[in-house]
């Protein structure tokens, strides 16, 4: 029990995700469906950002730091990388959803569906 | 059907994931640390920059960044390429 | 379009928020921050201009011509930055204890110096340009296509 | 520099090959040669002859692609509703199946393991 | 030139990078120096990955520490584990490096006259030498995050390149349905990168390979990665994707997306072999890739026979030929530990997996190219509407019959030569796997037989009276192509012998690969 309670942010990320995957399976609006990637994507930032505290921990800047640990960086450098590769796919991925609803008028990703078989 | 299948792995795979995260490290003191640490330490000496992170972003893991910005340029690209006007201009080819 | 008093508090506000984006930008290898945010910070104002006034007023002063041109330079001074350590290794810091940013700060806690870090503020302002204008351009242009128009080009 | 191909339980030379097919191709054109010399483009010998009937035009005398392997769709027909059903255009179903698929892997890997 | 060998890595990966950010420039100013640019810029890294293989061939794997203070310095002195972006080339890597040069600058070539009529060429070419440097970087780098990263880079340019003609509907479907795959695809490995890190501290593969311990979440990031990169790939039942996205870009894409699968191929092979190779449970996880590897072949040869739109039909061969790369080294990876198995028939297995890929590079894109020529005049892909098009376009029967001979596994054209290695010695592994190979490979000849009848022959039809010979530029990179086969062909042992069985052993030697990074430790 109290592990659960040492790593609720870790079991945090991991609903995130879950409910991520929920949204993505079953809402058929394609402008959800990109809100579900987005959470996606939040919550494995989340996890990575997470990987990388400790208790007490400063941010890891020596500009007028107070005395203490140090936070892992390079866990934070990951996740501002992802978080810029993330904002550029959802850009495109909008894009590319208005010009589909101005070709087919419709955000339903059944309707809007010209290619099967 | 479909619903009832796509519940089902799902829960599974949620199962999945919170068992593993309860297999990580407990959360505050990450182990092992070595990499940190050595660029903890050596960053000011080494890259001369006072932040530990901009040392990492632009200095130890640069190549990330290029790789990152180009990302962003990919997306700008995409997007402008996208949104072009699909009548022919005679100025821009 | 909105109101009046929107557009007018937008813009004063405006000055600010490129003030503090550019000091983000500034000091991204002293303080939390860097180009990335920076530049951030900065769209958002173009954000806030974007949401006061029409779209339409944007398209003789944010051409897309210039925004691409801003965006190549950024993103070929961060790759030229790069290959000038080629005399060693891609990406070597080759400016440490070169006049221009290559001071090395005493370790341990201090208050940061600003000339030191070697191509690290450099690359931040390269990022924070390339940031700027490719977001401004994919803003502008999904909001013009929205309305059915085209960038000027 | 050599042509022949080994693979551990086979061996042959690409040039043997190319060399059988052209000495096929000078025999059948041998026997075209002497085919029959009265022959001449652009009269009524080259018409289609169809019983006396009159020939249709060339766009119906095309075999378009649906008419071909009709007695195989035909066989198989039950696999191809079934295999048909799978390929729904949705793209939440695409990810459906990565989620099925990796929960099924990630299963048999751990039960591998707890199996040891 | 020692230094030019030396920086090569880096250069390969940067050079098409700096030509893309200078493309929107150049592009303003004149379309001829941009198109020279573009060539010019490809060419140069051809001869810079020819140079780096022969180089490997002689010295062993090339490591290149970025930011280092020399390029060999992998760990820092007096540390243990490298904390810098290491770029590390061995057999495999140059091959699908290889590979990845000569198609891209076939498909630049090939596209300087297939959009000539179309508007926003310029960031058509810049998207794609990004295409081209993302698809360098994930097979020359040894940091998983970096994987990641240009994983996302050729993903990206790639989703946009499909989608690249607004004006039809399915074009911009077939875009958002590849790059959504993508973004999970990614997430999902970049989720198993931080499970790895969690536990190690480290994102080099090298040094990740030398620690890593088979735990449960390992063996849960195993899962991510083997699928995520699986469906890139393009792996039944992960293929619904496959065929949406291909048949809808212009050819040229569609010719290099087919190298970016290999690519993420690549990757998976590398995760298994190396990364994973010392701990893994090699033949549960090969039974698992045979099996998707079977279903691949025969639900993608069996969807293909029924297409009548031609750049779909041709997809689904690509997903089919994919199972028998699958099929191959899986076999391969399911005889890992056992050595003297490894010896009788694994190694064998999987070099001619490997000897498939670069087969299926050559005349895969070539098909794909001549689809995008019947599209260029014809201006549709439907089979059921075509007819006769040999009597007007002689250049691009000869080479559709050269790559349908090819990919069916006539001999004693290449893609026999691939498939009598995989099939004799998956054989010893298991009779079934040949037989169901023999049957797809009849299949494939079946159904091309039937396309190239419905598309060429026939009378001439009236609506195409007007269609004449696509331009010199796509001729030209077509016979790129057509070339290779042929020479692939003539000199079968000589590319097996200096690039596949260095490849395959580049992939079963997974020590050699831990001590070119790991070597230096104090």
């Amino acid at each position: 029990m109290e592990h659960i309670a040492h790593n609720f942010p870790f079991i945090a990320s991991a609903l995130l995700m879950g409910i991520a995957f929920y949204i993505i399976l079953f809402k058929k609006n394609l402008i959800k469906l990109i809100m579900g990637i987005g959470m996606l994507s939040s919550g494995v930032n989340l996890f990575i950002v997470a990987l990388g505290y400790r208790t007490g921990g400063n941010a890891p800047i020596y500009t007028d730091v107070p005395p203490g640990p140090m936070v892992l960086s390079v866990p934070q450098a990951l996740t501002l990388t992802s978080i810029v590769i993330n904002v550029a796919v959802l850009a495109l991925m909008l894009t590319m959803v208005i010009h589909t609803y101005r070709h087919t008028g419709t955000l339903d990703s059944e309707k809007s569906r010209r290619l099967k078989g | 059907m479909r619903t009832v299948t796509g519940l089902i792995l799902l829960l599974v795979l949620v199962a999945f994931l919170v068992s593993g995260m309860l297999l990580i490290h407990p959360f505050g003191n990450p182990s092992p640390t070595d990499m940190d640490d050595y660029i903890i330490e050596n960053a000011q000496n080494q890259t001369g920059s006072n932040s530990v992170v901009a040392s990492v972003v632009f200095d130890y893991r640069g190549f990330d960044t290029l790789g990152e910005a180009t990302i962003l340029f990919t997306a700008v690209t995409g997007v402008l390429l996208l949104l072009r006007t699909v009548k022919h201009k005679k100025e821009n080819p | 379009m909105l109101s009046k008093i929107v557009r007018t508090v937008a813009n004063q506000l405006i000055v600010f928020i490129l003030i503090f984006g550019l000091y983000v930008i500034a000091h991204g290898h002293l303080t939390p921050g860097g180009g990335f945010q920076g530049g951030a910070v900065v769209v958002s104002g173009v954000v806030m201009l974007l949401v006061a006034f029409s779209s339409k007023d944007f398209k003789k002063s944010l051409r897309e011509r210039l925004l691409t041109i801003m965006e190549s330079t950024g993103a070929l001074i961060f790759a030229i930055l790069g290959f000038g350590g080629l005399g060693t290794v891609f990406f070597y810091n080759f400016l440490v204890g070169s006049p221009i940013f290559g001071r090395i700060p005493p370790t341990g806690p201090g208050p940061g110096d600003f000339w030191t870090g070697g191509f690290i503020p450099l690359m931040n302002f390269a990022v924070g340009l390339k940031v700027i204008a490719g977001l401004s351009a994919v803003i502008l242009a999904i909001a013009l296509f929205a309305r059915g128009e085209e960038m000027e080009e | 520099m050599t042509f022949i191909f080994e693979s551990g339980y086979t061996f042959w030379n690409p040039l043997i090959w190319i060399i059988v097919f052209l000495v096929v191709a000078i025999i059948v054109y041998f026997f075209r040669r002497r085919g029959q010399k009265g022959y001449k483009k652009d009269t009524d010998q080259a018409r289609i002859f169809l019983c006396g009937e009159e020939v249709p035009e060339a766009e119906e005398r095309h075999i378009r692609v649906g008419n071909i392997y009709w007695g195989f769709f035909e066989t198989l027909k039950e696999y191809y509703k079934q295999i048909l059903r799978v390929h729904t255009g949705i793209i939440n179903d695409y990810i459906l199946w990565f989620v099925a698929v990796t929960v099924v892997s990630a299963i048999i890997l751990v039960i591998a393991g707890l199996a040891k | 030139m020692a230094a030019l060998i030396t920086h090569s890595p880096i250069l390969i990966i940067a050079i098409p990078l700096v030509a893309a950010f200078l493309t929107p420039l150049i592009g303003m100013a004149s379309r001829k120096a941009r198109n020279t640019l573009v060539i010019v810029s490809l060419a140069f890294v051809v001869f810079l990955v020819f140079a780096l293989a022969r180089d490997i061939s002689i010295n062993g794997i090339h490591v290149y520490t970025l930011g280092a203070t020399s390029p060999g310095q992998t760990i820092p002195t007096g540390f243990m584990v490298p904390v810098r972006i290491i770029l590390e080339v061995d057999g495999m890597s140059v091959f699908f490096g290889i590979i990845w040069a000569i198609v891209s600058l076939a498909a630049a070539i090939y596209s300087l006259s297939h959009i000539a009529s179309e508007t926003g060429q310029t960031r058509f070419y810049t998207l794609l030498l990004l295409m081209v440097t993302g698809g360098f970087g994930m097979m020359f780098t040894g940091d998983l995050f970096n994987l990641f990263v240009f994983l996302e880079i050729a993903s990206i340019s790639g989703g946009a390149l499909i989608a690249y003609r607004t004006k039809y509907a399915d074009t911009l479907e077939g875009g958002f349905k590849y790059i959504v795959v993508s973004a999970i695809a990614g997430l999902m490995v970049l989720f198993a990168t931080g499970i790895l890190y969690a536990q190690y501290d480290s994102l080099n593969i090298a040094t990740l390979a030398q620690v890593i311990q088979y735990t449960t979440l390992d063996k849960i990031a195993l899962a991510l990665l083997l699928i995520a990169f699986a469906m890139k790939t393009g792996m039944v039942p992960l293929h619904l994707w496959f065929p949406d996205a291909y048949s809808v870009a212009p050819a040229s894409i569609t010719g290099m997306l087919v190298i970016t699968s290999h690519a993420c191929m690549y990757a998976a092979f590398r995760v298994c072999f190396t990364l994973y190779g010392g701990v893994i449970d090699a033949p549960v996880v090969g039974w698992i890739i045979i099996t998707f590897g079977l279903l691949t072949m025969f639900v993608g040869v069996t969807m293909a026979v029924f297409q009548k739109d031609v750049m779909r039909f041709m997809s689904y061969h690509a997903i089919s030929q994919l199972g028998y790369m699958w099929v191959g080294v899986g076999v391969g990876l399911a005889v890992l530990g056992n050595t003297e198995l490894l010896a009788t028939y694994g190694r064998d297995a999987m070099s001619g997996g490997i000897f498939h890929i670069l087969n299926h590079a050559m005349y895969k894109p070539l098909l794909f190219f001549t689809g995008g020529a019947l599209f260029h005049y014809t201006g549709t892909r439907d089979l059921t509407k075509m007819g006769g098009l040999a009597h007007k376009m002689k250049w691009t029967t000869i080479l559709y019959i050269i790559g349908t001979l090819s990919i069916s596994g006539i001999p004693p054209l290449n893609g026999f030569s691939s498939k009598i290695l995989i099939y004799e010695s998956v054989y010893q592994f298991h009779p079934i796997l040949t037989v169901t190979g023999i049957i797809v490979s009849i299949l494939t000849l079946a159904s091309f037989t039937k396309a190239f009848h419905s598309a060429f022959m026939g009378a001439e039809l009236p609506e195409y009276k007007k269609v004449k010979e696509v331009p010199k530029s796509m001729i030209i990179g077509m016979v790129i192509l057509a070339a290779g086969i042929v020479f692939i062909t003539l000199f079968p042992s000589l590319i097996v012998n200096w690039a596949i069985h260095p490849a395959a052993d580049a992939l079963i030697d997974q020590g050699a690969y831990i001590n070119a990074v790991m070597g230096a430790v104090p």
